[in-house]
């Protein structure tokens, strides 16, 4: 056995070691890289910015942890545009752990000691202002200012649960509850994870059906995206938005071309390429976590592409190319 | 304190499975044989607290109208148990009957409105509108031949000789080819963010190593 | 009565299906939502099939002491813990999941903890083994070996390096063909695949329906 | 029964075609247009009364009133017609605008609702003045509007000061009736009937005997060397019949090929080893095997404990199989049916045990690792066709056939399409666009 052929039946674990150090190693030693933002995720962008505190949008965190590295940080980003926005925004899951990745995701956008946060003011904490009937979004904060309550420094804003977002968290069956909000979203969910009534919102009030809802973002890392064209584009024309793993992302760009969604977020890129707008318009001061994540898929790739060009001149100066073939492939 | 051991527990199980790709080991086959256990489990009790208890047995006891139909799924349901007794063993295909039927005819007119239709309807587009650049009418006209080319190579009843059948199927192989290359390249990605997910955990969360 | 009557059953149920499919009265929306009802209550009884097999399996394996037959208590003692600690203590399911998973809740139960601390983790870790695998059957595959796999390397290279930003920092061309190769003949190709295999369905469907495809019925006697 | 089966065809078509060349497309209103023109026109008006409108956003309430008193106007018009292709739950009210002049103190509509007979009116929805004038009633969860029933309607328009003026109750021109057919879906219908139609005619020309020619498939013809490969290292097959359920297409298709090789099996006395993941899955196979070694005359063979299942969950189930791969080592490796993710972590672990490997499925994002990774893959439609091969049934040979006659046709349209394209770069026609018309489907249902 020659070295070449000592190199093409390289024992597949050095490979596996090569690939670990890869991976860890970007952690400690950024390279922070530039991200171009494709059109796909600028008309998702785009479109969220037309929107306005009298539209409404559907955030699903329609996936499970194992792609919560891929889709985690697109919910981020996307709900951090709209608190940003004062966007009212309903928050649902097609898995059961997915609730509780919505509920971090809303815990780390609220957490008051990372730049950037949101200020929470619990469904309860302002039922006194609810109780006047104030139901406007800038009625709303002029008077919880007006309590006395100031918006700590370097907050991005109030986030009024019930105003500006409700978290409706899991149900099974999601297409049948996707089919089922298109006439009420209360049939589907009559209370928040919380148990607040969700009849009560007056998010709710002004959006009571998903037709009355302006934009629908799956982040999914399943085809249990496809349900929210299946049941709310076809059926009742809900404008969606996919932001999905990046394996499920080449056969989606039909659903682009098609029309059929807005925009498409696809993988960690895309989740970085929104966290870039956000960064670019002053929504937020550092990168988040898929822009870190970036650095290691850079270096995995280069490796990845290192080791293909290692085979093919193992390959070639071995002269194998000229023997018969090691292994039959169709 | 529970919080603590579970991280542990996670992480040597995640180091178990990692362990696997060294060599099949004995705390592989421990966690193999856990989480086959655990999982199916799990199914058992979400499939009696999300589907049978609020589907069957709460609309029965509260004696909901109508609810008394519900008896036929149950029943054919437990039609499905008969598999274990050889004897009546064929009573099982009721149940299967039913899901196969109804399921089949659910699915024949959404698969010829979406697998069929609406991709036909995608294949025509215009090659060339004015404002397009060269690089996207190159492609249309890439994409609609590719297809054709792509569709010959799946007639099963023609051999794949001559000018149009051979030439045509050899086109569609390499456009197939050219598509299997760029999802393999493109996935890549997430799979690295698969990984880069549980070294976040093993680095930050367990060993707080990372932030 | 053993083969004729649920042959029967697939085709008036098929066939009454596709007719519901361009009828939005009222009984056809009856119609549909009955079976939308119906069907997860059937499938979930499936599951006592399953849990028989793997059982029945795992108990042979301890009684005929066969290799790594120890493990088998490892499958046959959580199988059976968790539903029944989920119905001893239902606190340690259902609401129990859903808070702490919300972040509020304190203390959990067994339920919880084996599922957050044994089945997702080995779970997400089993999917993650991909990152591994992939660069390993990267360096297998991707040989130069015909015009073919030249193809479907160059292809491959090609859009992994439009990924990342440092392709861009090689060639600003990278990511644009990467893209293009995306977006037009991978598009096409998936197309073409995509129409034969919905021809495939539709056809099979229809072979149920008529009971031309009969295997689903298994032997179980004529 | 099966013979009159085409003329019953034939009438469909030809109701279709006919219901088809009637039916023009749904004609619910597009309220969005509605709404642009609306919008256009209140611009139009905003710039007239610019001047006024800045002097009156100073004044009090009462003053407005007073002042563009003489604009306000009821809205008239009002004409209910039931919404079409739905289950006779919505109605669709129009009127013309109430205000004549368009002035920007005009807000918006209220729209209200009685039933016949009853004296007091609901308000049952309220709209911006750029929603247009139409109104679809029924969808409003808490206002459902039962079929059948006669309503009558009262539109007002409303003012910046919260004046409403209303027009007279009328009564509702039409009720709301669940539609027999649903005219959006005539398109699906022609291409199920056309898609029937061809399927029966094939299965007729192959029972009548006619020969048709199939090509070979590489990956078919390799099943059968890589059981022989087996059986001659004495060691076990795999067959994973895909992660999916017996309503999946591709499992059907794996459960027939997985007869075939258990047949083999049999004979050859080789174990076999098919972990499924479906529990219903999981007693098909188990039949399927058994059956199979009966068919080959040595069911005492058969052994009870090589199908089973594993577990539903996904992951869990592929340790499982990873596990019986590196302990059991198998020789040969079916990966047949659907597959997701996993796909990849089978094959590879696969061949990291040095089995030869046969894959197929429909899954096409999935194929490149099985292709990569594979000695033999079967892409996409050749699964199916895999097992029709197998079968060697003629109903099923004709169904080859027929799915080859609707690629044809889809063919012939995309050509026609490409030519139709051409003509309209050089003739500045849109002929395309009638083509696609011809096939395109409203998005809403």
């Amino acid at each position: 056995m020659n070295i070449w052929e000592k190199m093409l039946n390289l024992d597949r674990r050095w490979i596996f070691l090569l690939i670990g150090i890869a991976c860890v190693v970007p952690f400690f030693t950024p390279l922070g890289l530039p991200i171009l933002p494709s059109e796909e995720v600028i008309s998702i962008y785009d479109y969220i910015e037309e929107l306005g505190p009298d539209n409404a949008i559907f955030v699903g965190f329609d996936f499970d942890p194992g792609t919560a590295a891929e889709n985690q940080p697109m919910g981020i980003a996307v709900l951090r545009h709209a608190f940003s926005r004062n966007i009212p925004v309903f928050i649902t899951a097609v898995t059961p752990m997915g609730q509780g990745l919505a509920a971090m995701a809303i815990d780390e956008l609220t957490d008051e000691t990372r730049a950037d946060f949101f200020s929470f003011v619990s469904w309860s904490e302002w039922s006194a202002i609810r109780d006047q009937g104030i139901t406007e979004r800038a009625e709303i904060e002029e008077a919880w200012i007006a309590e006395g309550n100031l918006l700590p420094e370097r907050s991005r804003g109030f986030i009024f649960e019930g105003r500006d977002f409700a978290h409706l968290g899991y149900l099974p069956v999601f297409n049948l509850v996707i089919l089922g909000m298109s006439t009420s979203i209360v049939s589907q969910y009559p209370t928040d994870v919380a148990g607040n009534s969700v009849e009560e919102m007056p998010m709710y009030q002004e959006h009571k059906s998903l037709r009355e809802i302006d934009l629908a973002v799956t982040n999914a890392g399943s085809a249990a995206c496809t349900w929210w064209i299946i049941y709310g584009r076809e059926k009742i024309g809900l404008p969606v938005a996919f932001g999905v793993t990046a394996v499920m992302a080449t056969d989606y760009y039909i659903y682009i071309q098609s029309g059929q969604i807005i925009g498409q977020m696809g993988g960690l890129r895309g989740a970085a390429e929104y966290e870039v707008l956000l960064l670019d318009n002053d929504y937020t001061s550092e990168p988040g976590k898929a822009f870190i994540g970036m650095d290691v898929q850079n270096i995995a790739h280069l490796l990845i592409i290192f080791l293909v060009i290692l085979g093919n001149i193992a390959f070639f100066a071995g002269g194998f190319n000229k023997k018969t073939k090691l292994k039959g492939r169709r | 304190m529970t919080e603590t051991i579970g991280l542990w527990v996670a992480a040597l199980f995640t180091i178990g499975i990692y362990s696997f790709l060294y060599k099949e080991n004995p705390l592989y086959r421990l966690a193999e044989h856990l989480v086959i256990g655990i999982s199916l489990g799990y199914f058992i009790v979400i499939s009696y607290m999300r589907v049978l208890e609020p589907r069957l047995i709460e609309p029965i006891s509260n004696g909901e109208q109508g609810a008394w139909l519900l008896l036929i799924p149950a029943i054919l349901g437990i039609l499905y148990i008969t598999r274990f007794f050889p004897k009546v063993a064929w009573l099982s295909r009721y149940p299967m009957a039913f899901l196969m039927g109804a399921g089949m005819g659910v699915g024949f007119p959404l698969s010829m409105k979406a697998q069929v239709l609406r991709q036909l309807e995608a294949s025509l587009i215009p090659l060339y509108k004015t404002g397009m650049s060269w690089e996207i009418v190159l492609g249309n006209v890439v994409m609609v031949l590719g297809t054709l080319a792509a569709l010959i190579y799946f007639f099963f009843s023609k051999p794949h000789k001559g000018l149009f059948f051979g030439t045509g199927s050899k086109i569609g192989i390499w456009v197939i080819m050219v598509g299997f290359g760029a999802t393999f390249g493109f996935t890549v990605m997430g799979r690295i963010s698969l990984l880069i997910g549980r070294i976040q955990f093993l680095l930050g969360d367990w060993l707080h190593i990372i932030k | 009565m053993k083969r004729s009557i649920p042959l029967a059953i697939v085709m008036v149920g098929g066939i009454l299906f596709i007719i519901q499919y361009f009828i939005p009265h009222q009984h056809s929306q009856t119609l549909f939502d009955y079976y939308t009802e119906w069907a997860p209550i059937v499938g979930a009884f499936a599951l006592v099939l399953g849990v028989g097999s793997l059982s029945r399996l795992h108990s042979h394996k301890i009684k005929r002491k066969a290799k790594n037959w120890q493990y088998s208590y490892a499958v046959l003692i959580p199988l059976f813990a968790v539903p029944f600690f989920a119905l001893l203590m239902p606190e340690s399911l259902g609401g129990g999941l859903m808070e702490s998973m919300g972040g509020t809740r304190t203390t959990q139960g067994v339920f919880d903890f084996a599922y957050l601390n044994v089945q997702i983790p080995i779970q997400s870790t089993m999917f993650s083994l991909l990152a591994f695998y992939i660069a390993s059957a990267a360096f297998r595959a991707f040989r130069a070996k015909s015009a073919l796999a030249t193809v479907l390397l160059l292809a491959a290279i090609i859009v992994m390096l439009g990924q990342v930003p440092i392709g861009e920092l090689i060639g600003k061309w990278f990511p644009k063909i990467g893209l293009w190769i995306l977006r037009y003949p991978n598009l096409g190709a998936k197309r073409a695949i995509g129409l034969g295999v919905g021809f495939g369905i539709l056809a099979t469907q229809l072979k149920i329906i008529f009971g031309v495809e009969r295997n689903w019925l298994g032997g179980a006697g004529e | 029964m099966l013979r009159k089966v085409p003329a019953m065809l034939l009438a469909l078509l030809l109701a279709t075609g006919l219901a088809w060349a009637q039916a023009e497309d749904p004609p619910p209103a597009e309220p969005a247009e509605t709404g642009e023109t609306a919008e256009t026109a209140e611009e139009a008006v905003l710039m007239e009364e610019g001047v006024e409108a800045e002097i009156i956003s100073e004044s009090d309430a009462s003053i407005i009133n007073a002042t563009i008193g003489d604009g306000m106007i009821a809205p008239g018009g009002i004409v209910v017609s039931d919404w079409p292709n739905d289950a006779g739950d919505a109605l669709l009210v129009t009127f013309e605008p109430g205000s004549e002049t368009g002035n920007e103190n005009h807000t918006g509509y209220a729209v209200y609702r009685r039933t016949q007979g009853e004296e007091e009116l609901t308000l049952v929805g309220t709209m911006e003045i750029d929603d247009g004038t139409e109104f679809i009633d029924g969808y409003d969860p808490d206002y459902i509007v039962e079929s059948g029933v006669q309503y009558e309607y009262q539109v007002a328009a409303v003012y910046l000061s919260g004046a409403e003026i209303a027009s007279d109750p009328i009564a509702a021109q039409e009720v709301a009736g669940g539609q027999i057919f649903h005219t959006g879906k005539v398109r699906v219908l022609v291409g199920c009937a056309l898609f029937l139609g061809l399927i029966l005619f094939y299965f007729h020309a192959a029972q009548r005997g006619i020969e048709m020619y199939l090509r070979p498939i590489a990956g078919i013809e390799a099943i059968d060397e890589a059981i022989g490969r087996a059986t001659e290292m004495g060691k076990p097959i795999l067959y994973v019949p895909g992660l999916s359920t017996i309503s999946d297409v591709a499992t059907i298709a794996s459960l027939t090929i997985l007869g075939r090789v258990a047949k083999k099996v049999a004979e050859y006395g080789t174990p076999l080893l098919v972990p499924n993941r479906d529990p219903i899955v999981y007693t098909i196979a188990e039949e399927t095997v058994k059956q199979a070694y009966m068919e080959a005359g040595r069911p005492d063979a058969f052994d009870k404990d090589s199908v089973f299942f594993l577990t539903q969950s996904q992951f869990a189930f592929v340790a499982g199989v990873n596990g019986i791969m590196m302990r059991e080592k198998p020789a040969t490796n079916f990966y047949l049916g659907m597959f997701w993710a996993e796909s990849l972590i089978l094959a590879e672990t696969g061949s990291l045990s040095g089995a030869i490997q046969i894959a197929g499925t429909d899954a096409v994002t999935q194929l490149p690792f099985f292709i990569t990774t594979c000695d033999y893959t079967l892409i996409g439609e050749e699964l199916y066709a895999a097992s029709a091969y197998l079968g060697r049934e003629p109903k099923q040979l004709g169904s080859i056939k027929g799915q080859d006659a609707c690629k044809g046709i889809i063919m012939a349209v995309i050509t026609l399409g490409i030519l139709l394209s051409l003509t309209d770069i050089i003739a500045g026609t849109d002929t395309l666009g009638w083509l696609r018309n011809l096939i395109a489907m409203p998005i809403v249902d």
